[in-house]
């Protein structure tokens, strides 16, 4: 880390967290209503209809009610760690988005390690639904807790393989130099040179952030909703906005590393990488109302299995390439 | 080797089941949004509704029912009632005959109670629409209304007059077909327009008007 | 072996409740069947209360679950939640009162349970059907066949994670129920045949709606096949799942597409035939595979059985009355005797014992859910399967609770 | 289960078990293609021979009769269709019957329910808890006052039910008309149900 500690550099922080705390509050309320939307349009019904001109503000209502609800807690839930587990679930997020490179200019901390950051505090979720889980003092809770933990500590390893292909190919764990290296054209991002890194990327992004085929830790069909059972309120309402605060870091990393981060075919800026992102967003929503949801031990095999053989096989490849 | 050859073939499936999502993503919707859009009168002409009384031909005011009472004996549910209408009240020449005929000691002749109903209530919220009162019938004075779109926020919302009803019905029915016109100064006092009479108001509808 | 008294009296709440209604400290607190089911546990296994409320127990089930992990030791299904003693109220009215709660035993496929009612009256006091009802039953009834299959379709891919499915099933299930409206005035909960007939006539407009019908379903079924039946992630999760070997489906005296999925294939309409169906060409579809995918290919293929029997049932409908000119009045009394009519309902065998003493109201009404046999057999057939395959195995048995518990 | 057990008729089958009486019936007057009445310690032994060969237990009615309670129980075919009626009398004082759960699993909530409704207590069953209606509930629900009993020969014996007797036990009365069973009425309803009745048009 090169960068000295001076006030500037705080209060650049700091301001950035404030822009992070806003942009996932909006986006937590866009994505609520776009999922919906999509799951309307997918069924062939209107979504959100009544709430303002074509339900643009249902989310907001939602929002609202989540927040005037009473937080209710089990009589024999433990206070500290049913209470912690939300909290813990939702602010170490907004930490993942400091060092995403929005634009060459709009990064909100430009470290060199940045990569590494996001990996480091990604593991924080499973902390949190593992809390949530076993201080619910829930049966469907604790299942729900005890597959989140297995399916997280999988995922994380051919993810991180993934990862690491592109990092070895770019000698790089800074977010914005990786994009630097990227073209401007479709076929000069690392999606066209490393497209199974791409793959199992995506995969292993659906299986952590928990999102349907692998919504195991809350399938509502088989655990009720497995760790937020016992929540009401803003304590699902955390959980709630973490989900897709921490779909959206999926997708912007997954932007970053393969799609060419804010580049494209004309005019580079913020607004590509935006594109790129709801665009990815959007196919993990049609992916959820497309498919049905995978068993526990499939999920399981098919990272042991597919995933970790492949990653490393790929990550082999990929240096034996760079050796060259 | 073929496994692996076979898993790949296998997850084309999923491609397929995306195209097929993404197509019916750009098609249009099929629900009927209700307040915006309502189920036409075709489709909601053969829905058994709740029962309603039919009237008279030439009277759509007053029912065809007798009160015979084999609807209420038929209804599996329990949920109509109905009670005759009182005999009418003798003129006085029928009293004078009425008192002759008691003090000589014979059995005075008392005007015979109407064919008609007194009071007919239903309560919808027992009913499940089986027909037999309708079947079991014998003036057909029982239908089927196609009423899709009925609420309530309480129980007794459900409980009808349903002769009230009937002239309520048979009202709007006058009024309606010549709109442009000024509506007839009500032949009835009672068929004056009041959607939302209550049952109790309403229930003069039908007085015993025969004798 | 117990005596008689202690058999006699049901049991309290709870074996080892003290005074004040709670459990003993070393038990888990319950009712009576948690208490039960907790003696004997393994000590470092979980016992799970999944339903009386759970997404998928379709209603009000609750089974008793004893884990291992994830994977089921035991199951105990508790049943009651929804008990409305349809046997009783036949007992005290009669029998053109009791009709309406045919609807509401299976309420999704009631016409079958309206007909094994009508059929036993009938075959009790041997009232004749004319011949155009006899078609219009069939017609009508295997509509209401396809409708239940449609939505267990829906709710079984609900149950599996896929939430688009029981939309599109909706979409096509929704003209059937425009079409049964036609004839039966209602969209669920039909009380429309009646002793020696149906209830309306068919009309035009519901000939045509059934013609165009039809065709329609059959161009949709495809995609039905290319959007789930061939996915991937659905034929891993039920293929080999829940397999009932065919001496267990005639232990616990299952039918329907449960015995057809175990390769037996037995259908009322083939082996006790009732009605016109044996005018008929159509198959029996059954699977050897006996797992919850063969359950599942069976009902997909007796959808396309069932547009079969319509299309010919409405290309060679009689002319004719809809009532017989000598059906009974609904105040009808029932002669003395016994009969048994079973139809084939969409879960299966539906049976109706009727006795009579010749009174007002029949003396003994037996009404036999296939549901509730086929339900009988989950707690074998879960047995060291995982949580999700035991969700998987109650969906590819398609209950509904109302017709179970009765 | 092989073709040739598939087609022993139960007389044949339920020849060693002595049944009190047994009776070939017109299934297209009463759905059922046999009957018969059996001791309840021979009800165990008869569900392992007719699980044997093949046949399935559809349900078990309890019946509650002025001769006592009877159960009876309904079994059929897959591989060769008809439907065999098992009746057997329970004392009301102490209704017990021996559980047939260890055969036909099926049995066991049929049994339960049987035990809800008409309090006969079914020895042996794996799990004798109430089924369907709420535990500690008093009363039966299907049991009926003494003045509404019917007695069984008015349910099962009315004329006109065309059934051969195959078997009958010395001393079988339970099927002979009993002075006040209402014949005349039954007789009468009896001729309108001809041949053809409604099972096959």
């Amino acid at each position: 880390m090169n960068a000295t500690i001076s006030f500037d550099s705080v209060l650049h922080v700091v301001l950035a967290l404030v822009g992070v705390a806003v942009f996932v509050g909006l986006n937590g309320l866009l994505l609520v209503y776009a999922e919906r939307k999509v799951a309307g349009f997918i069924q062939r019904r209107p979504g959100p209809y009544e709430v303002g001109p074509q339900g643009i503000l249902q989310a907001v209502a939602d929002a609202l009610k989540l927040i005037g609800k009473q937080l209710v807690r089990p009589d024999r839930a433990d206070p500290l760690l049913f209470w912690m587990a939300p909290v813990l679930a939702f602010f170490p997020v907004l930490l993942l988005f400091l060092p995403l490179p929005f634009s060459p200019l709009l990064t909100g901390w430009d470290v060199n390690l940045g990569l590494l950051l996001i990996l480091a505090f990604a593991g924080f979720n499973v902390l949190a639904l593992l809390l949530a889980g076993w201080g619910s003092n829930n049966k469907y809770g604790l299942l729900g807790a005890a597959r989140a933990v297995a399916q997280s500590v999988a995922y994380e390893i051919p993810l991180l393989l993934a990862v690491l292909a592109i990092a070895f190919q770019e000698g790089t764990l800074s977010l914005s130099s990786i994009v630097a290296t990227q073209g401007s054209m479709p076929w000069q991002w690392n999606i066209a040179v490393q497209p199974l890194a791409f793959l199992i990327f995506l995969i292993s992004a659906l299986g952590e952030t928990n999102r349907a085929p692998f919504d195991l830790p809350e399938a509502e069909s088989e655990l009720t909703a497995g760790f937020h059972t016992e929540y009401s309120g803003m304590g699902f309402g955390m959980f709630f906005l973490a989900e897709y605060a921490n779909m959206i870091v999926a997708c912007s990393v997954c932007t970053v590393l393969f799609l060419g981060g804010w580049k494209g075919p004309f005019l580079d800026g913020a607004w590509w990488f935006l594109a790129k992102v709801y665009a990815l967003l959007l196919a993990m929503m049609w992916f959820r109302w497309t498919f049905p949801r995978v068993r526990f031990d499939q999920l399981l095999n098919l990272n042991w299995r597919w995933l970790l053989p492949l990653g490393v096989l790929n990550l082999l490849a990929t240096a034996f390439v760079m050796k060259l | 080797m073929a496994s692996i050859f076979r898993t790949i073939a296998d997850l084309w499936s999923l491609v397929v089941g995306l195209a097929i999502t993404g197509k019916e993503f750009c098609r249009p919707g099929v629900t009927v949004h209700y307040p915006r859009a309502e189920v036409t009168p075709e489709s909601a002409a053969s829905f058994r509704g709740p029962i309603e009384l039919i009237g008279l031909d030439k009277e759509p005011a007053k029912p065809r029912c007798i009160a015979c009472m084999l609807c209420v004996s038929a209804c599996p549910s329990g949920c109509i009632a109905v009670t005759r209408a009182p005999a009418p009240k003798p003129t006085p020449e029928e009293l004078k005959a009425i008192a002759e005929a008691e003090a000589r000691g014979e059995k005075p002749k008392r005007p015979a109670p109407p064919k008609a109903p007194g009071t007919w209530t239903y309560d919808f919220s027992l009913c499940s629409l089986c027909g037999s009162c309708v079947e079991v019938c014998p003036v057909d004075s029982i239908g089927f209304s196609n009423d899709i779109y009925m609420v309530g926020t309480k129980r007794e919302d459900f409980v009808f007059d349903q002769l009230a009803r009937l002239a309520r019905k048979a009202a709007a029915r006058k009024a309606e077909p010549k709109p442009a016109a000024k509506p007839a100064p009500s032949a009835a006092p009672e068929a004056a327009p009041a959607p939302a009479a209550s049952p109790s108001e309403t229930g003069a509808a039908t007085p015993a008007s025969e004798a | 072996m117990h005596s008689a008294d202690t058999l006699r009296s049901r049991p309290t709440s709870c074996p080892a409740a003290s005074a004040d209604g709670g459990c003993a400290d070393d038990q888990i607190a319950g009712d009576g069947y948690t208490c039960r089911f907790e003696r004997g546990a393994r000590p470092e296994s979980l016992i799970l209360n999944m339903g009386p409320q759970h997404p998928s127990t379709h209603g009000v089930l609750r089974v008793l679950l004893e884990l291992d992990g994830e994977y089921i030791v035991r199951a105990e299904p508790v049943l009651g939640y929804l008990h409305r003693m349809h046997e009783k109220m036949a007992e005290v009215k009669n029998p053109a009162q009791f009709m309406p709660n045919m609807g509401r035993v299976d309420y999704l496929h009631a016409l079958a349970w309206n007909w094994a009612y009508v059929g036993a009256v009938e075959k009790l006091a041997g009232i004749e059907i004319p011949e155009r009802a006899e078609y219009l039953r069939v017609i009508t009834c295997e509509l209401n066949r396809i409708s239940s299959h449609l939505l267990w379709w829906g709710a079984y891919l609900l149950d599996l994670g896929a939430f688009t499915p029981i939309m599109y099933a909706f979409d096509d299930r929704e003209m059937l129920l425009d079409l049964l409206q036609l004839m039966t005035g209602s969209r669920l909960t039909y009380s429309s045949f009646r002793f020696g007939g149906v209830y309306t006539d068919a009309s035009p407009a519901f000939v045509q709606g059934v013609r165009q019908f039809v065709p329609h379903l059959r161009s949709r079924l495809p995609m039905y096949t290319a959007l789930v039946t061939e996915n991937i992630i659905l034929r891993r999760r039920i293929e080999e799942v829940g397999v009932i070997p065919p001496d267990m489906v005639t232990r616990y005296g299952a039918s329907g597409p449960v015995a057809r999925g175990s390769g037996i294939a037995y259908d009322v309409r083939r082996a006790e035939p009732y009605s016109v169906y044996d005018r008929f060409d159509y198959e029996i579809p059954t699977r050897a595979e006996q797992c919850s995918m063969a359950r599942y290919m069976v009902r997909m293929a007796e959808i396309e059985q069932s547009l079969r029997i319509i299309e010919q049932a409405i290309d060679s409908l009689p002319e004719g009355e809809h009532m017989h000119p000598k059906a009974p009045k609904p105040s009808f009394k029932l002669p003395a005797g016994e009969s048994y009519f079973a139809v084939e309902g969409a879960r299966g065998k539906i049976g109706v014992w009727i006795a009579s003493d010749g009174g007002k109201t029949p003396y003994r009404v037996k009404l036999r859910a296939p549901g509730f046999s086929n339900l009988a057999l989950f707690a074998e057939c879960a047995r060291g399967t995982l949580l999700a395959d035991a969700v998987a195995i109650l969906g590819s048995l398609d209950m509904v609770i109302p017709e179970i518990d009765r | 289960m092989t073709p040739e057990t598939a087609s022993v008729t139960p007389d044949v089958l339920l020849a060693p078990l002595d049944p009190a009486y047994l009776a070939d019936e017109n299934p297209a007057r009463t759905g059922l293609r046999w009957s018969a009445f059996l001791a309840a310690d021979a009800l165990p032994r008869a569900a392992a021979l007719l699980l044997e060969a093949g046949w399935h237990l559809e349900d078990i009615c309890g019946l509650d009769v002025r001769e006592g309670l009877a159960a009876v129980y309904h079994f059929d075919r897959m591989a060769a269709p008809g439907r065999l009626a098992i009746r057997v009398m329970v004392d009301r004082d102490a209704p017990m019957l021996p559980s047939i759960a260890d055969i036909h699993q099926g049995a066991e909530w049929h049994e339960r329910e049987t035990a809800d409704f008409y309090g006969i207590a079914f020895t042996g069953n794996p799990n004798p808890a109430p089924l369907l209606l709420p535990e500690g509930m008093e009363g039966y629900p299907l049991l009926k006052d003494a003045a509404a009993r019917a007695p069984l020969a008015a349910l099962l014996a009315v004329p006109g039910r065309e059934d051969t007797v195959l078997r009958k036990a010395e001393g079988f009365t339970l099927l002979e008309p009993a002075e006040d069973a209402k014949p005349a009425k039954a007789a009468k309803a009896k001729p309108a149900a001809g041949e053809e009745g409604s099972d096959n048009a």
